[in-house]
C-alpha cells in the first residue's frame, strides 16, 4: 500500500496546487464556454503533469499504472470539483473503444492524447427514439454505397454532442436481420455535412444531452469499428466499459459527510436532528451501502492489479447508489424544512440536495435502466431464462412498431 | 360521517377537473418555474370564478359555508393539474383561525375579501427548520411583530397572515396585514409556490390565541393544511398512475409495449395501491373535522398521501425512461410539486410523531 | 348511524355473556378435539342467538342483514379468541357458493344452517402441487360415466379437510381443451369411498392444512355445480367471495396495541423504545395503512348497503396487511431483545409477535400470492396486458409438464 | 488490508463447506426445533476434529493463531448449512476477552480447553431487552456473581462465560465457570441455539475489566461477534438465493419457469446485490479487526448482512408460494434463524446507533 500512498499523496499536492486556477472558486459564475475552456485547460496541466489516462497503456499515451491509481487520482480529485465533467464521457467510453478496436494504431494515439489533453471531445451516439433500453432496436440506417457508408437517422441522449469533435455510432446495415445482428459500428467527424445537434433541455434544466440528426452523413469505410453487421458486440463492450468507468459509491450525489453536515443544523421535534433514530438509520443504512459499494470495487481493483477477472458484483454499483442518493436527497430536503424548498442556480448534484434530487432519476435512466440491470443480474450471473421477447429472432423489418 | 359524497360534492370534482383541465397549459406551468415569484393568473381567476375560495367562508360573510370535504374535492382536482396557485390552503387556514376568533371586527373585515378572492392569506406554522417550533422566529410585542417568517408558500402574494410567534408567555398565533412588510421572495425549485421570506418591523398584528390555546388551534389548522395538501397529493399520485399506465400501454421495447413486463406491472400495481390507501385516508380525514379523532385522521392522510405522491414522482419518471426527465415533457412538474408538498405543512417525520404521539401518549 | 351502534351494544353483551364458556381462558390447553367440540357449542350458541349468516338471505337461514352488521359484529367478537377458525373457509367460501349455484334449494339451506350451527364443515379443494398460483393449471380428473363422475387425483393446501364432512372441489373433466376451459366445479361427501386426507406441517407447526387424494371417487351429476367444462367461472367467483371475505387491516396478526404495549417496555440505546423515532415512524405507519384499509372497507360495506357496486380496492386488503404484518412481527422481536427469541406453544398469531411472523409467510401465499395480486390488479383495474403466458390457448394435455 | 482471500483462506472455506453438507441433515435440523436445549452433536464433532474451535486460540495455548479472516470463512459455512451449534462465537468472544486480559493463569486454563472444543463458553454482552445496558442485570460484589442473565446463547451448555455485570463503579466485565449455575433453558423458535437463563447466586466470578475499559472491550468484543455472525447471515442468505434460483429454473407455472417472470428475477437480482453488498463489508470488516476503524466496519457488515438474511428469508420463501412454507420443506430453518441472528448479537436499531455514532460523534 505504501506506493499507492505515495502515488496519493503525490496527486494531493498536485491538485492542491493547481486548484487555485481550475477549482470551484475559479469556476464561480462562469459560464458554460468560459467554463469549458478552463476544463480544457485543466485536462491539458493534468496531462502535463503525469495524472492523465493511468491506467490506459503507454503506447497510447497513457501512464501504464494500475486501475488502483486511477481510483485514488479520481478520490483525490473529486472534492476540488475541477472542470472535467465535459470529458468524462469522451475518456470513458469512446476513446477506450477506440483504443481497443481502431486498427490505425498511430491515429488512434493521437486522438487518445488529444482527448486526453481536453483538445478534443468525443460523444457517443447509441439511444434513440424507439429504443432507449433497447439498444438493439435502433433504427438509424446506415447503407454502404459510392465513397463508403451513408448515414440517415436520428439519435438520442448524446452528452455532450454540442461540444464534440467526434463521435463513435451504431447503425443498422441490414434491416433483414433480427434486431441485433444487423448493426456496424463507426467512428465519424461530427461536423461531417449533415450532422445537425439540437440540445435537449432535461427537468432541472440543464442543457447536457442532445438529439444528433444524420441526413445522408457519409462515413468512409476506413472508420468502421466493427465487422459488418457485427456491431452490437462492440457495443455492448462499451457499455460494459460505461457500467464499470460508473463507479461511485455516492452516486454522483453529495458526500454522506454533506448529509450529516446538513443534518446537523437541523431540527426534528424540537430536538437536533442527528438524535433522531430515522436520521441515524439513513446515515448508518447510507454508510453500510457505500462502504460495501467501495469495498466491492477495491476488490475489483485489487483482483486487476493481480491479473484476475473481477467477478460480476462489479455491476450493481450504479443501482444501488443512485437509489440510495434519490432517497437521501429526499430525506435531506425533508429536514431542512423550508430551507429545503430554495434552488441555487450556481450548485452542483455533488453540494446541494435540490440539485442531487432533482438529477438522481436521470441517473437511474442514464448508462442502463435499473429494470435493464437487474435483468442483466438475474440473466447474466444467476442464469435465470430471459424475458418474454416477441421480436427475438425476427427480421427487423418485420417488427412492428 | 360522511365516506360517501353525495350529488354536489361529487358535482364539485367533476366541475373542478374539467374547469382545471380547461385553464391549465403545461407551457405556461413549466414558464413559471423560471419566473420567481409569479402564479397561474388564470387558473386563479377560474378559482375565483368557480366559488372555491369562498367555500369554508361562512354564509354570513358572503360564503357557501361548505367545509373541508368540499375543499378537499378542489384540492385534488388542483393536485392533479398540478396547479399553478398556492392559495386555497392558506386561505382555509386563515378562514378557520378567525373563524374560531372572537374578533368579529377582524372576520367582518376579511371573511368577506377571502371569500370573494380579492384578499390572499397566507399561514407561517410550518416555515423555518421545523413545524410549530416551541421557539418561533416571529416575536410579538406590544402590538406590534418583529423577526423574519421563512420561506412562507404564497408569501410573495398575500394580503393577510396567520403567524407562528412567540410573546412574553410563548408561541402564540397572531394576525397581520402584509402592506408594509417586506417581502424577499425565494428562488424554489418549484416557484409557481410564491415562497417568500417575510420580515416583520415593527409591523402591527393582532394576537388571536395564547398558551394552550394556540397550540390547539395551530394542530387544528395545520390538520386542515394537512388535509387539503393530502389531497392535492392524492390528486398528483393518480394523474402520475393516469400518464404511467398510458405510457406503459403504448411505449414498446423488445416488441411489446412495456406494459406487459412484469417490473412495470407490478410498479404500477402497487402505486395504485397507495393511492388507494391515501384516498380512503383523505376522504375519512375529511369527514372528521370537528371530531376528537381528527388530528390522527388528518396524520394518517398525510403520511399515506406523501408516500404515494413521492412513490408516483420516482417510479412514473422511471418508466418513461430518458423522455421522462426532459424539460418539455414536464413530469418533472409534478416531482418538484411532490417535493414542494412534502415540506410545506410539515415533513413526514413531524406527522409521524404527532400521529405516534396521539397513539401512544408518549413524546419524543 | 345508531341503528349499528344498538346492534354492536347487542353483540358486545351477548359475547361477553358467552365469553367464559367459550372465551380464550375456556380454551387454555385444550387440545384440537376438545377445541373444536367447544368450537362446534359456540356456533350453536351464536346461530342461537341470532349472530350468524348475519348477511345471508333469511331463505337460507341468515338474518338478512348488511354486510355492516357483519363487520361490526367480528370487530367486536374478534378479542375474544372465539374457537371459530375451524369453520372460517366452510362459511367464508364452499357454502357461500352452494348458496349461489346449488339447484337444490331445500337442501342447500339445511346445509347452509348446519354449517352455521357448527354441526357441518365445508372445505374447498382448489390447489394442487403442479399449480399453486396457477389455479387453472389443475391435474385432477374428473371423467363422466356410469354412475356419475370419477374423481381422481390430489389436491394440496386443504384448509381443515381432516375436520371437513363436505368439500367442493374442481377437476379437469377435458384435458383436449385449453387449461381454463375444461374444468368442472363439484361438491362432494369427504366420507365418499376413495377419498384420503393427509395432514401437512406448516413451517409453525401446525397441522391445518392437508394433502387429499382421490382414487376413483364417486360423484353424481347431481353435485355438479356448474356447467360442464365451466367450472373456472365459478371457481373464480368463489376466490372473489375469499378475497373479500378476507378483510383484516392487521393481516390476522395482532393489533397495532398490542405492538404499542410491547414498545412500551422495550429499551432502544437506554431510552425508551416508544421514544426512538424509527419505533414511532413504524406505528404510526402501520395507523395509516390500516386506518386506510378500514376506511376503504367501511365505504365498500356502505356502498353494498345502498345497493351500489363496491370499488375494485376492496381487494387489496390482503395485500397490504400481510406485508405489514409480517415487517411489525420482526421488529417487534428485535425490540424485544432475547425475550423476543421465546416461543409460546399456547399463542396464536394475534397475541404472540413470534407466532405471526413465523405464520406470516403463509398468509402472502393463501388466498392468492402478493404477485398474484398485483398481476391482477395492473390486469384488470389497470388495463395493463397479460403476462406472456405460453400455455394460453394451448389444449392442457399439450402443455410441456 | 486482506480483502483478497489467499490460498490457504480459500481452502478453509471449501473444506468448512464440504465437512459442513456431509454432516448436515435436514432431518436432524427439524428435529433440534423440537428438542429443548439439545444441538448438532455430529457437526460439532466434526468442528471440532476440522480445529475450528482452535482457529483464534494462540499457537502458545494449542491454538492455530489465525483470526478473524479465518473464522469469519467457516462462520459462512455454517451459516450456510444452517449449523445447529452456537458455540463458535461465544468461544471467540471469550478468546479474545482472555488473551486481552492479563489473567494468565485464566488463558492457561482456559485457552487450551477452547481451542481443543472440551470447553464450550458463551457471552452475555446482548442479553436482556437490550444489547451493552448501562445497568447490566448481573451483580458482582465481593467476588461473586448474582442475578440473571436472559436467554444466553449457548447458555444451555457452555462451561464458562463472559460476562456484562455491574459492579460498584458501573458496568464491567467478568468472566465465571458455569458449573454451579442453575440454568433455565428457554424453549424458543431456533431451539438449537440452546438459549438459557444463567441464574447466578453468589457464584464465583473474576473481574477482567472496569470502567472505560471494559466498554471499549465489550465493544470490540461486540464487534467481533457481529462480524462472525454477519459471516453466518451471509452464508444463510448465499444458501436461499441459491434455493431460491434452482426452484426458479425448475417450478414452472402458466407454461414456463417461474424464474421466466420478471418479478421472480428481480426480487431474485435485488437479493445478489444485498447478498454481495453484504460480502464486501464482511471480508473488509474481518480484515480491519485491530484497527481504529473496526467498530464502522463491523456495523456496516452486521447491517448489511442482516438485511441480505432477512431479505432472503422473506423473498425466497415467497418465491416458493406453499411448498414453501411447510415443515417438511425446512425453508424455516433459515427463517427463524434469520431471526435469532437478528435479534442475538444486538439488533439493528443498536447496530444502526452505533454506526451514527461513531460517524457523527452524537449519541442517540
Amino acid at each position: 500500500m505504501s506506493a499507492l500512498d505515495g502515488w496519493r499523496k503525490e496527486a494531493r499536492a498536485w491538485l492542491a496546487s493547481v486548484a487555485p486556477r481550475f477549482g470551484k472558486a475559479a469556476r464561480h459564475r462562469l459560464d458554460e464556454a468560459a467554463d469549458l475552456a478552463l476544463g480544457r485547460a485543466y485536462l491539458a496541466a493534468r496531462y502535463d503533469a503525469g495524472f492523465a489516462g493511468i491506467h490506459w497503456p503507454v503506447e497510447v499515451g497513457g501512464r501504464g499504472l494500475s486501475p488502483l491509481h486511477k481510483l485514488v487520482f479520481e478520490a483525490e480529485e473529486l472534492p476540488f470539483a475541477m472542470p472535467s465533467g465535459y470529458f468524462g464521457v469522451s475518456l470513458g467510453m469512446p476513446v477506450p473503444v477506440l483504443i481497443r478496436f481502431a486498427s490505425d494504431r498511430a491515429w488512434a494515439r493521437e486522438r487518445a492524447i488529444a482527448a486526453l489533453r481536453g483538445e478534443e471531445i468525443w460523444c457517443q451516439l447509441f439511444s434513440e427514439p424507439a429504443g432507449g433500453s433497447d439498444l438493439a432496436g435502433l433504427r438509424t440506417r446506415a447503407e454502404f454505397g459510392d465513397g463508403g457508408w451513408r448515414l440517415n437517422g436520428q439519435k438520442l441522449w448524446t452528452t455532450w454532442a454540442q461540444h464534440a469533435d467526434y463521435g463513435v455510432i451504431v447503425a443498422r446495415s441490414d434491416p433483414a436481420l433480427p434486431k441485433h445482428k444487423g448493426l456496424t459500428y463507426f467512428w465519424l467527424d461530427m461536423r461531417s455535412p449533415g450532422v445537425t445537434v439540437r440540445p435537449i433541455r432535461l427537468a432541472d434544466g440543464t442543457h447536457h444531452v442532445n438529439e444528433v440528426f444524420f441526413d445522408e452523413v457519409l462515413v468512409p469505410d476506413s472508420q468502421r469499428l466493427s465487422p459488418v453487421d457485427g456491431g452490437f458486440g462492440v457495443a455492448m463492450a462499451t457499455l460494459m466499459i460505461e457500467r464499470y468507468a460508473g463507479g461511485d459509491s455516492a452516486g454522483f450525489g453529495p458526500p454522506l459527510e454533506l448529509f450529516i453536515e446538513t443534518a446537523r443544523g437541523c431540527i426534528v421535534n424540537d430536538r437536533p436532528a442527528l438524535e433522531d433514530g430515522r436520521v441515524r438509520a439513513a446515515i448508518a443504512r447510507a454508510y453500510a451501502a457505500r462502504a460495501g459499494l467501495d469495498a466491492i470495487q477495491q476488490r475489483a481493483m485489487r483482483m486487476m492489479a493481480e491479473g484476475m477477472e473481477p467477478g460480476p458484483e462489479g455491476s450493481l454499483g450504479k443501482l444501488v447508489a443512485v437509489r440510495s442518493r434519490q432517497r437521501l436527497s429526499e430525506l435531506a430536503l425533508d429536514l431542512m424544512g423550508s430551507a429545503g424548498l430554495a434552488w441555487h442556480l450556481d450548485a452542483t448534484t455533488r453540494d446541494d440536495w435540490a440539485k442531487s434530487w432533482l438529477d438522481a432519476p436521470t441517473g437511474r435512466i442514464a448508462g442502463g435502466a435499473d429494470e435493464m440491470l437487474l435483468n442483466t443480474i438475474a440473466e447474466r450471473i444467476l442464469g435465470l431464462p430471459q424475458d418474454h421477447r416477441p421480436d427475438k429472432g425476427v427480421p427487423f423489418n418485420q417488427i412492428p412498431a | 360521517m360522511s365516506i360517501l359524497h353525495d350529488e354536489a360534492q361529487t358535482l364539485i370534482g367533476t366541475e373542478a377537473r374539467r374547469v382545471l383541465e380547461a385553464h391549465t397549459r403545461r407551457e405556461v406551468l413549466l414558464g413559471l418555474l423560471e419566473a420567481g415569484g409569479a402564479y397561474d393568473r388564470g387558473v386563479w381567476q377560474a378559482a375565483i370564478e368557480q366559488g372555491w375560495t369562498a367555500i369554508a367562508v361562512p354564509e354570513l360573510y358572503g360564503g357557501l359555508g361548505l367545509g373541508l370535504i368540499e375543499e378537499g374535492i378542489v384540492a385534488q382536482a388542483m393536485g392533479r393539474a398540478p396547479a399553478g396557485v398556492p392559495f386555497l390552503t392558506g386561505g382555509d387556514g386563515i378562514i378557520a383561525a378567525l373563524a374560531a376568533s372572537l374578533h368579529a371586527d377582524l372576520q367582518a373585515r376579511w371573511l368577506p375579501g377571502l371569500a370573494s378572492g380579492q384578499i390572499i392569506g397566507a399561514v407561517t406554522l410550518t416555515t423555518g427548520p421545523a413545524p410549530l417550533p416551541g421557539r418561533p422566529e416571529v416575536r410579538f410585542r406590544d402590538g406590534v411583530l418583529s423577526g423574519t417568517a421563512q420561506a412562507v408558500v404564497g408569501g410573495a402574494h398575500a394580503d393577510i397572515a396567520l403567524l407562528w410567534v412567540v410573546d412574553e408567555h410563548g408561541p402564540a398565533l397572531a394576525f397581520a396585514e402584509l402592506a408594509g412588510v417586506r417581502r424577499e421572495a425565494v428562488a424554489s425549485f418549484d416557484n409557481s409556490r410564491g415562497h417568500a421570506h417575510l420580515h416583520f418591523a415593527e409591523t402591527p398584528g393582532v394576537l388571536l390565541a395564547e398558551g394552550q390555546d394556540a397550540f390547539t388551534l395551530a394542530r387544528t389548522i395545520l390538520a386542515r393544511a394537512a388535509v387539503l395538501t393530502a389531497h392535492e397529493q392524492l390528486g398528483g399520485a393518480e394523474e402520475l398512475l393516469a400518464i404511467g399506465r398510458d405510457y406503459a400501454l403504448t411505449r414498446k421495447a423488445f416488441g411489446q409495449p412495456i406494459g406487459a413486463f412484469q417490473s412495470v406491472k407490478h410498479r404500477l400495481a402497487e402505486l395504485y395501491v397507495l393511492i388507494e390507501i391515501a384516498r380512503a385516508n383523505c376522504i375519512h380525514a375529511a369527514a372528521r373535522a370537528g371530531h376528537s379523532d381528527f388530528i390522527r385522521a388528518a396524520a394518517a392522510a398525510r403520511l399515506s398521501a406523501t408516500e404515494a405522491y413521492d412513490t408516483a414522482a420516482r417510479d412514473v419518471v422511471q418508466i418513461h425512461g430518458g423522455i421522462g426527465v426532459t424539460w418539455e415533457t414536464g413530469l418533472h412538474l409534478h416531482m418538484r410539486r411532490a417535493r414542494s408538498l412534502a415540506i410545506e405543512q410539515g415533513n413526514m417525520l413531524f406527522w409521524e410523531d404527532l400521529l405516534a404521539k396521539e397513539l401512544t401518549g408518549t413524546g419524543a
